[in-house]
């Protein structure tokens, strides 16, 4: 699964993107963010307040409950600034 | 009315308001409002020297598109454009185009003011300040209150 | 925000949307989003040849003047511009321009509004319509519809 | 005082202005209306509704209850269809 970073994400995690391969017991985009706040400080940092973190799968907005089953991409960053 | 002229872009490059608006309406005698916004860098007092604006290649358009559609289904909308930059962009410069042509004017007025309430806060863009003092920039908050303004359209739906 | 640029005409001639928004904008970096209406002749399914616009010269500035200075009041303008045409219109020209410039959208978008919505129903025009089929036209009858967009203003003051 | 008058009351009177000279007993707007209707036929038809008719004097709307003493210019007109 390909993992994508924007905004203060990536900055934090100090990379646009990379592949993930997580373990069986990740379910859910939230169970993928703990996961991931368990790699390293830029992780840590870049989670810390992981409620205001908005999660896409396959380019369409989900919920952190949604299930990551069968996504081929898995996009994170802060809540949008556009317009 | 016909089905909407509809433009979808996300570009570095700046835009044409003028001419997207001309675009939409040539050759139509059914169209009796058109309403355009355009959203501008501003300096913030002097205090910006540009804004950095980041996006989703790909999400970007599709939910610009996915937002539009929901404006064409809530409006009789004959003809729909939307522009949105990316990367730098200086103060008094255009970032957003959102153009809107109805039978009506207030059609084509809430039709506007939704597709920029719903950019808003659904478009994955993020703008980063830069400053004019050289010291650098942050990442702009998102705002308690272009939440509350896209969320009216669910109420008032 | 400095005072606002405040532009007013009735005329004949048809107008230039582009230039007077260009005319509000330039050199501004303070200005955070500009809203343009264009109000235009439909041809009515075919039905109209033209639209005939009588006005009360004098009154009819004086009006819009007053409207303008009442939306400069309520919303924080960094620049306005109202243009209403009288004459001889058809379909697919443009009859009414507003554009209104602020720090922030929510204000420029509901100074446009409530800017049509007051031009509607207090500044002395009249449209009477010239049918396609060569018969004689008929004024067009004031909507109950404009009167209460009008008084949703004064609901919410 | 100078009486003028716009779209359909104009059409109907069948001048675009004119020169009144009201007797004493007409104070209001609403006194000039009713007694420019007993005038003729074009008066009559352009009043019939004298509720509809909007006034101006002095080139501010007013309503029909507005003493006319002082008007220089008085308007007459059918709701307004601008915009």
């Amino acid at each position: 699964m390909k993992a994508v970073y924007f905004a203060w994400v990536r900055e934090r995690i100090g990379m646009p993107q990379e592949n993930l391969d997580p373990p069986p017991g990740v379910v859910t985009a939230g169970d993928l963010i703990a996961w991931l706040r368990a790699r390293g400080e830029g992780y840590e940092y870049a989670f810390e307040n992981s409620a205001t973190i908005r999660v896409a799968i396959d380019r369409v907005h989900v919920k952190q409950d949604a299930e990551i089953a069968g996504a081929r991409e898995i996009a994170f960053f802060p809540p949008m600034t556009g317009g | 009315m016909t089905g909407p002229r509809a433009t979808i872009r996300v570009q570095a490059e700046p835009f044409d308001a003028a001419a997207e608006s001309a675009a939409l309406t040539a050759g139509r005698r059914d169209l009796g409002a058109v309403v355009t916004f355009t959203g501008l860098c501003r300096d913030e007092d002097g205090r910006l020297a540009a804004l950095e604006i980041e996006h989703y290649p790909g999400m970007a358009e599709a939910e610009i598109a996915r937002v539009a559609a929901q404006a064409e289904a809530r409006w009789p909308l004959g003809g729909l454009c939307i522009i949105h930059r990316h990367g730098l962009i200086a103060p008094g410069d255009p970032i957003v185009l959102v153009v809107t042509a109805s039978r009506h004017r207030a059609a084509a007025f809430e039709a506007a003011c939704f597709l920029m309430d719903y950019l808003k806060t659904s478009a994955p863009f993020w703008k980063k300040e830069h400053f004019a003092d050289g010291t650098a920039g942050d990442w702009v908050a998102a705002k308690a209150a272009d939440e509350a303004a896209a969320g009216r359209w669910d109420r008032e739906g």
